[in-house]
C-alpha cells in the first residue's frame, strides 16, 4: 500500500495547493479534490542544517524546496548528503523524526536515478 | 484619523542579562521611555506590551497586566500584542490605532523578551513552532534553514556571495561598536565572520543574529497634544502591515518577500512618499540576508542589487541610505519582542539627533521594517520629525 | 471616531473537540462568521485572534499568521492579542480600533483556545501564571483559591450563601440546555451542585467552569457600511478596558471589582446609557461568585444584592435582566481565548432575534464583561441593534 | 538570622505597598524604604484548597488574606488547618513548595497564641 505525495485542486478554479487551505488561494472556493503531484520534482534551493531541531540524530539535515511538474512547491528532507540545484527527486515515505519520544512518518525526496 | 506623534522613549541595554527577569526589563524601559516623555504625573489610557513567548521562556502569562501593575500605569486597558518576532511593531501599530481613533490620548507601547534563561534548542524549537505544522515543523525546518535556502537562491539568481552577507554583518558590528545599547561589542572582520561556524549551509553563525534579552518602548499622543510634552515630536507618517502564505515554497516567488513590498506599499501611500525620500532605515536582519532581501523588497534598490548597494557603502553609517545604524538584529540584538520597539526607538533618536556617535547626517524621514513569520506577516512604519 | 458594526458572527461548539485541533477550530469559526456576514469574496484589511495559551498548549506560535494562511484572508495584517481570559474582548476591542480609525474596511475577530489536549495539572498551572510571581504564584495561589477567598469574602459580608452559587449553575446549566453550542448539556439541580467535590473551600466543582476547547468569530466594519451586507447590523455602541493591582490582596477592597467598575462607566458613557437600557447580559462566570459580583460592579444591582437577583429570578432567561443566556463559562464552557468572542456572539444573536430556544424577549441592547488576570483587567462591550 | 516580612514604604507620601511596585500606587513616586509591616496580622479570608499546585504534597493547602497593623495585607499559606476569620497570625520563614524539584522558601503565616 504505496503512499502517494498529493497537492489539493480547487474544484472552482482549477489551482493545485499544497499544504492544504480552507479557502483557495486564487478564487477563494471552498472545495477541493485531491490530486497526485506526480514523479520527477525539480530541487529549487537547498541547505544541510547542522544545528539539529529534536530528534535527529547526525548533521547535516539536508532541507530542500523542490517543484512538481505541475508547478506545486514542496518542502522537505532529502536522502542525499550531496544536492544539486536542478537535480530530479521523488517523494519517498519514511520517518522524519522524533519528536517527544514519538516517531514521525512523511514524505522525504529521494534522487531519481 | 488624528495624526500620532512618538512623545518619548527608551530601551534597556541589549544583551544576556543575568539578574533582570521580564518584568524588570520591561518595566526599566518603560519608566526611561515615561520619563523622556516627562509623562510621570500623567495618566495613561492604554498599554500595549509586545511580546512572543513570556508563557513558553519564562512561565509567565497575562504579562500586559503585570507590567500596570508593577510600574502603576492603573487604571490603563492594557494587552499584549503577538506576532512573532513582529510583536513589537504589532503592539506599536495598534498604540497607534488607538491614539488615532480618538480613543486613547496617552498610550505606552513596550516590547520586551527574556530569552537568554532558556536552553538554546529550547529556543529554537519555539521559534520553529511559527512555521506550517505539518508542512515545515515537523520536517526538521527550522528558521535558520529558511534564511539557508532563501540564501542559496539569491546565490543562483542575484550572484549574491558569502562575501556580501559578511559585508552586512561587518557593517553592523560596526554599527552597533558606537550603540551602547547593543548587546554585540566586538568588531567583526570579513574573515571572521567567514570563518565562524556552518549553522544551515551556506549561513555560518555570523550571518545570523545572537539569543539576547531586552525591552524598548515608546510614548504615543495626538500630534496636537505633542507639544505639552517636548520640542520634537515624531509623527507616525505611516505605517503598513501585510501578510503571504506562510510556507516559503507556496510563495509566488520564494525569493521575493511579498509582504514587506506590499505593507512597504501602503505605508509609503499612506505617508505620501517614496523610498527616496528616507534617510534612514531599520530593517529586520535575524539573518543577513534578510537585510538584503528587505532594502529591494521595501523599495530601496532595484531587485537583486541590494548586495551590490552594500558592497558600494551605500548603506552605511556614512552612505547615501544608512541600513541599520543601532547595529541591526545582528549585533544590537534580537529579543524578539523588543525588536519592533527597538527599530522605532533608534529611528526617533536619530530623527531628534541623539543617536551620539552612530548619528546619521541630519535625517528627517525614517523607516523601519519589522517582520513576523518567515517573512509572511510584516510591520512597516514611516516616522518624520513632526517639528 | 467611526461608528462599528458587527456584520457577521459563527462559532463552533464548545467542549471536549477530538481531532480537532487549535487551527481547525480558529477556522471553522472564522469561515462561519464569514459566511455570516456575506463576506466570503471581499478581501479583509486586518484580522486579530483572541488566544491566551497556543505556545504554551499546543506548541503553535504564530497563529494569527497561521490562520491568514489556513483560509486565505491574505495579504491582510494580522496579530495575536492576549489579555489572559480576556484576550477575546481585547482583540474585539483592538478590531474595533482598527475600523473606527479609519484605517481598516473589513476586519475578522477570532478567538479560540484549545486546552482539552493537555493535562488538567499543566492548565492549572499555566493559568496560575497570571498571578503575581513572588507574591502569589509561589506560594500555590491558583484562580480557584483565589475565587474561594473572594467568595468567602462575600459570605461574610454579604450573606451570600453556597446555596446562591448553586443558583447560578442551575440558571446556567438551564440555559446551556438550550444553546446548541455549549459543552455541557446536562440539568444542574441544587443538591447535585452542592454535594459535588469540593475543590477550593467553600468551592465546589460546580461553581467552576469545565475545561474546553472552542473558538468565536466576528466580523467587522463601519456602521455606514453595514448595508452592504445585513439588514441587521449591531452596533458596538460603546467598550471600557480598566485594570487594577494585579494581587487580590492589595485592591482598595478585595470584594470589589473596581476594574469591572471603572471599565463599565467608561462604556456606559461612551454609549450614552445606563445599566437600566440593558436587556441581556453575558459575564464572565468562570466561579459562579464572578457572576453575582459583575452583576454588582457593572451596575445591575446594588452591592451586595447580587444574589438577591438571583434568588428572585431577575437574571433567568425570562427575568427582568436575563444573565448569562447562553450558559456562561459555567455550561457553555470556557476556551479562554474563546471567551469574550463568543459572549459577544451571543449578544449578536440575541439582538436579532436568533437565539433560538433561548431567545431573551425583545432585546434592544446587551452587555458584556469580559476579564484578564482575576479580574485586574476587564474589557466590556455594550451592543444595540444599528437598524 | 530571622527574616522579617517587609513591605516598601513611599518616600513622597508614605504609603506602604507590598508586593513591591516600582511606583508608587498613590503618587507615583519612584523611592521607597524596607520597612517591617509587624506582628499580629488578621486573616480576613482564606480557602481549603484541595486541587493543588505542583509541589505540594498533602491537602488541604490553606491559604488566606491577611492585614497586618498598619493596613498592608498579604496573601500566604496558613500553617493551622482550621482557620477562623479574625484570627491573629504572625508571618513565619518555611518551605512553600517545590517547583521543578526545587524548594522554595518564603513567608506563611501561624496563628499567635
Ligand atoms: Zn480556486
Ligand atoms: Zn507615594
Amino acid at each position: 500500500m504505496e503512499q502517494k505525495f498529493t497537492g489539493f485542486k480547487c474544484k472552482s478554479c482549477g489551482r493545485v495547493m499544497y499544504p492544504k487551505h480552507d479557502r483557495c488561494l486564487d478564487c477563494k472556493g471552498t472545495e477541493f479534490e485531491e490530486v497526485e503531484l506526480g514523479e520527477g520534482a525539480t530541487l529549487l534551493t537547498y541547505t544541510k542544517l547542522y544545528v539539529l531541531p529534536e530528534g535527529i540524530e547526525m548533521p547535516p539535515l539536508v532541507l530542500g524546496i523542490v517543484k512538481f511538474p505541475g508547478g506545486v512547491r514542496a518542502m522537505g528532507q532529502l536522502t542525499t548528503d550531496d544536492p544539486k540545484i536542478g537535480m530530479k527527486l521523488r517523494p519517498v515515505w519514511g520517518k522524519l523524526r522524533k519528536m517527544k519520544d514519538k516517531e514521525i512518518f512523511g514524505f522525504k525526496f529521494e534522487p531519481l536515478k | 484619523m488624528r495624526d500620532v506623534a512618538i512623545i518619548g522613549c527608551g530601551m534597556t541595554k541589549f544583551g544576556r542579562l543575568e539578574g533582570k527577569d521580564l518584568m524588570d526589563l520591561l518595566a526599566e524601559a518603560s519608566l526611561r521611555a515615561i520619563d523622556d516623555a516627562g509623562a510621570g504625573e500623567r495618566d495613561f489610557d492604554s498599554v500595549y506590551v509586545g511580546n512572543m513567548m513570556a508563557g513558553e521562556l519564562v512561565h509567565q502569562t497575562a504579562v500586559a497586566s503585570a507590567l500596570v501593575d508593577r510600574i502603576n500605569l492603573i487604571p490603563a486597558g492594557a494587552e499584549r500584542v503577538e506576532n512573532g518576532p513582529a510583536s513589537g511593531a504589532s503592539a506599536v501599530k495598534n498604540g497607534f490605532f488607538a491614539v488615532s481613533s480618538g480613543a486613547s490620548d496617552l498610550v505606552l507601547v513596550a516590547g520586551g523578551e527574556k530569552m537568554t534563561a532558556a536552553d538554546t534548542d529550547v529556543i529554537g524549537d519555539l521559534v520553529s513552532t511559527m512555521t506550517h505544522p505539518t508542512a515545515e515543523y515537523v520536517h526538521g525546518v527550522t528558521l535558520p534553514a529558511m534564511a539557508a535556502m532563501l540564501t542559496r537562491l539569491y546565490m543562483e539568481r542575484y550572484g549574491v556571495t558569502e562575501r556580501h552577507l559578511a559585508m552586512v554583518a561587518v557593517k553592523n558590528h560596526a554599527n552597533a561598536l558606537k550603540n551602547p545599547y547593543a548587546h554585540l561589542h566586538r568588531e567583526c572582520t570579513i574573515e571572521g565572520a567567514m570563518s565562524s561556524i556552518m549553522i544551515a549551509d551556506p549561513l555560518r553563525l555570523y550571518y545570523a543574529c545572537p539569543i539576547s534579552d531586552g525591552a524598548a518602548a515608546v510614548v504615543l499622543c495626538p500630534l496636537e497634544k505633542a507639544n505639552e510634552f517636548t520640542d520634537k515630536p515624531v509623527r507616525i507618517a505611516g505605517f503598513g502591515h501585510a501578510s503571504d502564505v506562510q510556507t516559503l515554497q507556496e510563495r509566488e516567488d520564494p525569493a521575493v518577500l511579498k509582504s514587506v513590498q506590499l505593507a512597504s506599499q501602503q505605508a509609503f501611500k499612506m505617508a505620501k512618499l517614496e523610498p527616496n525620500d528616507i534617510d534612514v532605515v531599520e530593517t529586520h536582519d535575524a539573518f543577513e540576508i534578510l537585510e538584503i532581501v528587505q532594502s529591494e523588497d521595501a523599495g530601496f534598490f532595484e531587485k537583486g542589487k541590494g548586495h551590490l548597494a552594500v558592497e558600494k557603502g551605500v548603506t552605511a553609517l556614512n552612505g547615501k541610505l544608512p541600513i541599520n545604524p543601532s547595529g541591526g538584529l545582528k549585533a544590537k540584538g534580537h529579543p524578539v519582542g523588543a525588536t519592533g520597539v527597538a527599530q522605532i526607538v533608534e529611528l526617533v533618536w536619530q530623527l531628534r539627533g541623539e543617536a551620539g556617535e552612530r548619528q546619521v547626517k541630519n535625517p528627517k524621514r525614517g523607516f523601519a521594517c519589522n517582520f513576523g513569520g518567515f517573512g509572511n506577516n510584516t510591520v512597516i512604519h514611516i516616522l518624520e520629525r513632526g517639528w
